[in-house]
């Protein structure tokens, strides 16, 4: 009976996030002409995502994005998770530092754009996929770093000297227990960092050029003078949904319970 | 002897740190002085040199402007309100998904989708959505017999439509780093609140959200720092309007910077809102600490 | 009225293994319980499955007479000490124990002298605010042991509630344990591995081994009439001494258990029982405090042991030594803290045969004998 | 060493068209061009990024006329006065208007036109013309249903459409910023008001202003569809296509676009484009410039490009594909005409359109002009006051 | 070289509380030390302290005679028994247990075949591809022991290392401990609550309380020669009773305690000692297994008990009896499992006053004397 009003909650919040994506998933398939439509398929097609990687290189900009996300978070996740762990559980530079790392992203992004395109400039890394890889490790770090200190701040302490004792150096003992008893939060951190860095528009517009532009940049592009392409706006929104939907089976067997169960007393 | 042994400490810790700290430095460091700067410069689109300094003027200027209060005020307002129904419904599902077992990975697919748009397709499909007389929003309100709702166009209306539409999409970040956080908790204390007797919700507020409270306070404030910038969806969505009822203040900042021409203006802005949201993060965190 | 009635219980685990095999127990309504049994035997898994945090795969369990298996722990009102204590992290000591009280709903003038009374008779009064984190090992203990007395619950299931305490304390809390049944007339199921505890505390004992149980009894008379070898064995330490040998029986129907160097004559008040088994191997079982340094009892059998090893606790000695023969077996005896003798040299000690039991050697049951008393209690 | 010119370009069909074209003329002059495309409203800030930087990405600038004046003031154009009089380009057939519109003075010459977005009046022919709501009209007010010829005319048959002709009477964008300011403008220009008069002193809050805001409330409030206050340009267009709107104020060149079977069937031979009703529209347009902050054989490249792509000839070609010209020969050229009939009403547009004021803070004032319009619309501003206020935030940022 | 030197170290936690004070201990290299003392009196936080776990906060800490400050943990090369295992939770008890070795870079071979003797040694064969989480409480504990001692390291700290394992259990690894104390020759310390490790196990024990030393000593010898009441107290369950009497002094100069009730003279072999004494209140402290039930020697001084209690251990019987009196004093007795009183009854018993002690009762400190030798090692 529980389980079944559980069911219940989770289905009516799951149709209020899936009906927008339906719709769009639908309108994805109709010519732009009938886009707003309230029939449900008032005629089918492929043109929008044909036209999407022929007209507007959508294929490029997929590549560039899925390039950026995943490398922002291979950059940054690692780094994150040590800064993470100097906080947590060294208190490193005390709350000061804490702050400081997260205020760098208090900033709206259109004070910093531009500095940092000037920045970028001076080596060479405007117009370029590594640069803007780099741009968004930069960005990630800090929320990444606190979600990271939050995690490890509740993995018993008794964990890393036990390493020690074992002869773990800080790093081993980081690497090999501290890291593994917090996959839940290395999983969730990771998703984000890859999500902040797929979504990110005003960096990526400016800090790229016409090969190395990527997808919110694309799609914001269908924002036309002449009116909005929403069905092609649709069908890149689908495409862009995309990897999250396939990698979510794969991060969710992170997101499992009681990692610490039976370590300590 | 004990002054040595924290320094052991010490130093592996900014070993730990350095790398992630000098990355953060160079690439956002240099910006943010820059950006600074330009905050008490004299440096426009027309005339792109910092000198002269002029201080804090460019914080007068900006805060004599009736404008930059008025959206001030909304920024905090939808803020709260934003950060308030994320974390809320956030963690509503986080902890409906923790309990299921069946259709665990189903669930958690279909409520992580939102965070996988751009904001800006976000507001661009919602804006078809929400098309006053042709969308499919209004079209379903009336088949059920409700009234057309003037979603975006209605002064009284537009801001909660636009939380409504934030809410909706990063709820779905909260419910990620809430269930990470719910499935890194103990098992044992709730083995033993079970037998001390305590019900499914004295557990929730006993022993879940206590336990929970570090990575839930995290989550609240990158919520909070993200809805304090919040620059897309009102960009796509409203301008601003109708009138001055979603002009929020990194739009404010936007418009001082890049219509007004006046970077230095917008910077200021910017950094008055860094002030404040740093200000609202310590502050917050120490009431969390003042409370346990 | 928590009657606790284990019915063919079982208790399989995900991955195959039993925790719990068949076992079925039946717990008076306010009776104090021992478990007892080697580690991983199954103790804490049969009490999580009473107090309803661990499901049950086969059997019924019922308490109060009523089926519980669809019942919550909240609603079973047991308080538990658990063995790895699960104390709530993030609260202090005071909250730790009010936390059940409140549950439940008890004024919060009740829960603060309730919460005094026990911090006083747990020695925590002065670590009422602070962390689980900022304890020793056994003070967390205690603070696990404050939270189940603090509530008055049907029943206490405590899983080695003692273990980490020195021995004053631990005779202190034995003593507050016990009073604590006495006022509350509460069914107690107390784990331990302290044969004091054991001994003094229950109303019976349950010795369990590979989630079965072995022997259901009042501690004395399971300490005085083991049920199979594997009980004689774990009551004590040192253990009861089992050394196999033959049971011979003279001409005039005189029974003598041979051992490889000796011959113990069987005393007569056991003769009628053993009768049977005469002629063949058994395996004899003596207690080490059975064997005395001086004849007391002209009834008790001189015994000359070799000395191979001393073990002095202060308190007593322990004296390990073989009987001579083919191949020597070792007996432990156990003596006065002032008994000395060299490694190597040969001593003589008197057992008392009165208390001794004959095993079979196959299935390493008792062969039975009416019980001779030990104590009045 | 071959140059090759990047430009961002607006994703339009304007800079599809040209697209199309440039190998052409890559095989003439050797010059690659390269089109990167984006959304208008990301466009300025791209540009800005690049132009403030030692060294400009983009040597060839697509300028919106509302850039026409920062752009310049700024000094991120070069003059092409002496591009135009060393290589003897023609600038004769361009419509004054035009050059108007793009920050032409007497000293300097920053851009040449590229493209025109002039605004009039579409409206439905069928509706005109429906005896049952000829004669409601009559009965209303006593006179013709025709085509509205004045500003309070259209005021009054849009809100007659709404009432009567179960459509909504002028699909309006009455989003704050561009698209409110821009409609707005027209029905200024069309109450005979202006934003400045002669020594570009500040005339708004005249009483041909208040007329055209008072008219412009009424509209919004009284003939538009629900939700135009939050809507642009793409919803009006939808509506319209739909069939469920009388009229819009906007870029002539939509005619073709709603006036199209397979678009908008709804709608489809029932259209007409006209004169904004009174005379005057908001005129519009894009100019090519070229960023001071590069080489000068990218300068001379991008010159190269201009005059080619501007001549008569490559005009014509792209006016057959649809583009919106800016020379008055090619709405005159047969072909075109023959191909487009309307061009000739367009050429009216163009020609008699009105521009918006020209100066470095032209965007931030259509901003602060947006706002006070899309107060007073929603009711949260007495409009006199918002014009007063619209007036003299245009007076503050003149004097900037 | 692991001798361990803790040069007048304290340890001061954030909080302000003092988890160790002052203590100055020299630990020579092999010797096997056993930490005892009540909960929370500084016995792990000593621990961690030479693990390098924990900050000291004032003195000095040397091992192998060189200062530890700067060396990390790992470089001390020492083996730890946490009181809370500190398991991997995410390593099977195999990869727990290699972990340390793996660490150290032995060859795969060698962990292996380390890990298997380990195991048998546990009883933790079936167990190793199990995740801590699936393991009984002794069983988890017994993969603590198995992680530290698999490795050959300078020191092994054990915390409690059998706290959770059954009686029988807990002799074999007494003995193993003992066996791999004598084969690696490497320091141990073991911190305990049980009082036959405490007394068998070690070279010497250390007595703590309240973060500070009370007395450090070979067992017996302090088992013998309290320092103070409360080791004297401490040491053993149930304690030394002590008793607030006055000494006197006949006219010829003999000494006798005496008590509410009853006087019992003072063996000569003590007189001089306590002669200054004389007329003074003074604590009489005598063991509870020095009253007897047989006058088996005719220096016992009969002493007459009235029953209060009666404790059956099985193994023994504890009495607990009145003095007579005006204000009666209770006193405990170890009497054998045979000895059998009524509540209430009188007894006589024969009290062996050559191991009593005399103490102040102002400072608790023991009157020296000389000490009597217990038994021979
Ligand atoms: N992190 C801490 N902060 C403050 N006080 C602490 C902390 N850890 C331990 N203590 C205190 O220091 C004292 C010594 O603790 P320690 O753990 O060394 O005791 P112990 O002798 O091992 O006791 P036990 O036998 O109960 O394990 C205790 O009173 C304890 O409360
Ligand atoms: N989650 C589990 N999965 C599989 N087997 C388990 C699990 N928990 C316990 N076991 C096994 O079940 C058996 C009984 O465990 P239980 O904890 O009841 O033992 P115990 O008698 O309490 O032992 P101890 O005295 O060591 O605490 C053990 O062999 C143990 O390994
Ligand atoms: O030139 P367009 O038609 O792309 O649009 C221009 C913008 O709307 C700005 O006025
Ligand atoms: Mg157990
Ligand atoms: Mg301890």
């Amino acid at each position: 009976m529980k389980r079944f009003g559980l069911h219940l909650g989770l289905i009516l919040v799951s149709a209020v996030v899936l009906l927008p994506p339906l719709w769009v998933l639908r309108t994805s398939f109709v010519p732009e002409s009938m886009s707003y439509s309230t029939e449900v398929m008032p005629q089918f097609t492929t043109q929008n995502y044909v036209d999407l990687f022929t007209n507007n290189r959508f294929g490029s900009y997929y590549l560039n994005s899925l390039i950026v996300a995943l490398g922002s978070v291979i950059v940054a996740l690692p780094f994150a998770a040590m800064t993470g762990y100097a906080f947590a559980r060294f208190k490193t530079g005390g709350r000061t530092a804490r702050f400081l790392v997260l205020a760098t992203q208090m900033l709206p992004p259109v004070a910093i754009v531009l500095p940092a395109f000037a920045l970028f400039r001076v080596f060479g890394l405007t117009n370029s996929v590594p640069g803007l890889t780099l741009a968004y490790a930069a960005i990630n770090l800090p929320f990444l770093t606190w979600i990271l200190m939050g995690f490890f701040e509740g993995i018993p302490v008794d964990l890393e000297w036990a390493a020690q004792t074992d002869g773990a150096t800080p790093w081993g003992a980081f690497w090999r227990i501290v890291l593994p008893v917090s996959l839940p939060g290395i999983a969730a951190a990771g998703v984000l960092g890859f999500i902040l860095s797929w979504n990110e528009f005003l960096f990526a517009l400016v800090l790229t050029g016409p090969r190395t532009a990527t997808v919110p940049v694309a799609l914001a592009a269908l924002q036309t003078s002449n009116g909005v392409q929403i069905a092609k706006v649709s069908a890149g929104v689908v495409l862009a949904i995309l990897p999250l939907v396939v990698a979510s089976r794969f991060i969710q067997r992170f997101i499992v319970q009681g990692l610490t169960f039976g370590s300590v007393k | 002897m004990f002054r040595l042994a924290i320094d052991r400490d010490r130093r592996i810790g900014w070993s730990f740190a350095a790398p992630g700290l000098a990355t953060l430095a160079v690439v956002m460091g240099f910006p943010l002085v820059y950006a600074c700067l330009i905050s008490i410069s004299s440096l426009t689109l027309m005339k792109p040199q910092l000198q002269p300094l002029v201080g804090f003027a460019n914080f007068a200027t900006v805060m004599s402007d009736p404008l930059f209060w008025g959206s001030l005020w909304l920024t905090v307002k939808y803020s709260v309100i934003t950060v308030a129904g994320e974390f809320l419904f956030g963690l509503g599902i986080a902890l409906m998904l923790h309990r299921t077992m069946k259709m665990k990975p189903v669930y958690f697919a279909i409520l992580t989708i939102p965070m996988a748009m751009s904001p800006v397709s976000v507001a661009l499909i919602w804006r078809m959505l929400l098309q006053p007389n042709l969308g499919i929003a209004n079209h379903l309100m009336e088949t059920v017999g409700l009234p057309r709702i003037d979603w975006l166009g209605n002064a009284d209306l537009a801001l909660w439509t636009m939380a409504g539409i934030d809410i909706w999409q990063q709820t779905s970040f909260v419910v990620l780093i809430l269930a990470a956080g719910l499935a890194a908790l103990p098992r044992e204390p709730y083995e033993a609140a079970e037998v001390d007797g305590a019900t499914s919700l004295q557990q929730f507020w006993f022993i879940t959200l206590p336990m929970l409270r570090p990575v839930a306070a995290i989550a609240v404030i990158i919520q909070l720092i993200n809805e304090f910038r919040t620059y897309d969806l009102p960009y796509v969505l409203t301008k601003g309007g109708p009138g001055t009822s979603t002009e929020v203040l990194s739009f404010f900042a936007y418009r001082r910077a890049f219509l007004g021409l006046s970077l230095n203006e917008g910077a200021a802005a910017a950094f008055v809102l860094l002030v404040i949201v740093l200000g609202m993060t310590v502050a917050f965190f120490a009431l969390l600490e003042r409370k346990s | 009225m928590a009657s606790i009635e284990l019915d063919h219980v079982s208790k399989m685990y995900a991955n195959g293994a039993y925790g719990v095999r068949d076992v079925d127990l039946t717990i008076a309504d306010g009776e104090f319980v021992i478990f007892l049994g080697p580690s991983g035997c199954g103790k804490s898994t049969t009490l999580r499955m009473i107090a309803g945090l661990e499901s049950v795969t086969a059997g019924e369990l019922r308490i109060g007479g009523r089926p519980v298996t669809h019942v919550p722990p909240r609603d079973r009102n047991i308080a538990v000490v658990f063995q790895s204590y699960a104390l709530y992290p993030h609260m202090t000591v005071r909250q730790n124990m009010a936390f059940g009280l409140k549950m439940r709903g008890s004024p919060a003038s009740e829960i603060d002298a309730k919460i005094r009374d026990a911090a006083g008779l747990l020695g925590l009064t002065s670590y009422l605010d602070r962390k689980p984190a900022a304890l020793s090992g056994g003070q967390r203990q205690r603070v696990a042991l404050g939270r189940a007395i603090v509530r008055e619950p049907e029943a206490f299931l405590l899983d080695e509630p003692l273990s980490n305490l020195d021995a004053q304390l631990r005779a202190e809390m034995r003593l507050e344990l016990v009073k604590l049944h006495r006022r509350l007339g509460r069914t107690i199921i107390h784990v331990t591995h302290d044969q004091v505890e054991a001994m003094t505390m229950g109303d019976r004992i349950v010795i369990m081994r590979d989630g079965e149980v072995m022997q259901v009894g009042r501690p004395l008379d399971v300490y005085a009439n083991p049920a199979n070898t594997f009980v004689a064995r774990f009551l004590a330490t040192p253990p009861m001494n089992l050394v196999p040998a033959t049971l011979s029986a003279d001409a005039d129907g005189a029974l003598a258990v041979v051992l490889d160097g000796a011959t113990l004559p069987v005393p007569g008040q056991h003769a009628a029982s053993y009768r049977s088994a005469a002629g063949r191997p058994i395996i004899f079982g003596l207690r080490p405090e059975d064997l005395h340094e001086a004849r007391q009892n002209q009834a008790w059998q001189p015994l000359e042991l070799t000395v191979v090893a001393m073990e002095a606790l202060g308190v007593e000695n322990i004296l390990i030594g073989q009987i001579g023969g083919e191949k020597p077996v070792e007996i432990a005896a156990r003596l006065s803290r002032h008994f000395h003798a060299p490694i190597g040299s040969k001593v003589m000690l008197y057992a008392d045969l009165a208390p001794m039991h004959l095993f079979d050697p196959e299935s390493g049951k008792v062969l039975p004998r009416p019980a001779i008393a030990l104590t009045a209690q | 060493e071959t140059i090759t010119l990047h430009a961002l370009m607006e994703d339009v069909p304007e800079t599809q068209i040209i697209e199309k074209m440039l190998p052409d003329f890559e095989k003439e002059t050797g010059i690659k061009v390269e089109f990167e495309k984006i959304g208008y409203g990301d466009m300025h800030d791209k540009l800005v990024a690049q132009l403030v930087a030692p060294e400009s990405y983009y040597n060839l600038l697509e300028v919106d006329f509302l850039w026409a004046g920062e752009f310049p003031a700024a000094g991120w154009l070069a003059d092409l006065t002496p591009f135009v009089e060393k290589s003897g380009f023609d600038l004769k057939p361009f419509i004054p208007a035009m050059f108007d519109l793009l920050g032409r003075t007497k000293d300097q010459l920053p851009l040449i036109p590229m493209y025109n977005y002039s605004m009039g009046m579409i409206y439905r022919t069928d509706l005109l013309a429906d005896p049952k709501l000829k004669e409601a009209f009559k009965a209303a007010t006593g006179k013709e249903l025709a085509k509205p010829e004045t500003l309070a005319d259209y005021v009054t048959v849009a809100k007659f459409m709404k009432e009567h002709g179960g459509v909504d009477g002028a699909a309006m964008q009455g989003q704050r910023g561009d698209p409110n300011a821009m409609e707005f403008s027209n029905y200024l220009y069309s109450a005979g008001g202006e934003y400045l008069g002669a020594d570009r002193k500040v005339v708004l809050d005249s009483d041909a202003g208040k007329t055209a805001l008072g008219l412009y409330v009424d509209n919004i409030q009284h003939a538009a569809q629900q939700g135009a206050l939050s809507a642009t340009l793409d919803d009006t267009m939808r509506l319209m296509c739909s069939g469920q709107a009388f009229s819009m104020v906007t870029y002539w060149w939509m005619l073709p676009q709603l006036d199209n079977k397979e678009k908008c069937p709804a709608v489809a031979g029932k259209l007409a484009l006209s004169v904004m009703p009174g005379g005057h529209g908001e005129s519009g347009g894009w100019g090519w410039g070229i960023p001071k902050n590069t080489s000068e054989e990218s300068q001379e490249a991008a010159w190269k490009f201009i005059e080619w792509v501007q001549s008569k000839k490559v005009s014509v070609a792209r006016a057959l594909e649809g583009h919106a010209p800016v020379r008055e020969d090619v709405y005159k050229d047969p072909a075109v005409l023959a191909k487009y009939p309307f061009y000739e009403t367009a050429l009216d547009v163009v020609a008699s359109g009105k521009s918006f004021p020209i100066f470095a803070y032209s965007a931030q004032y259509e901003d602060v002009l947006g706002t006070q319009l899309s107060l007073a619309a929603g009711g949260q501003a007495e409009p006199d006051a918002a014009l007063q206020a619209a007036a003299d935030g245009l007076t503050q940022l003149l004097n900037k």
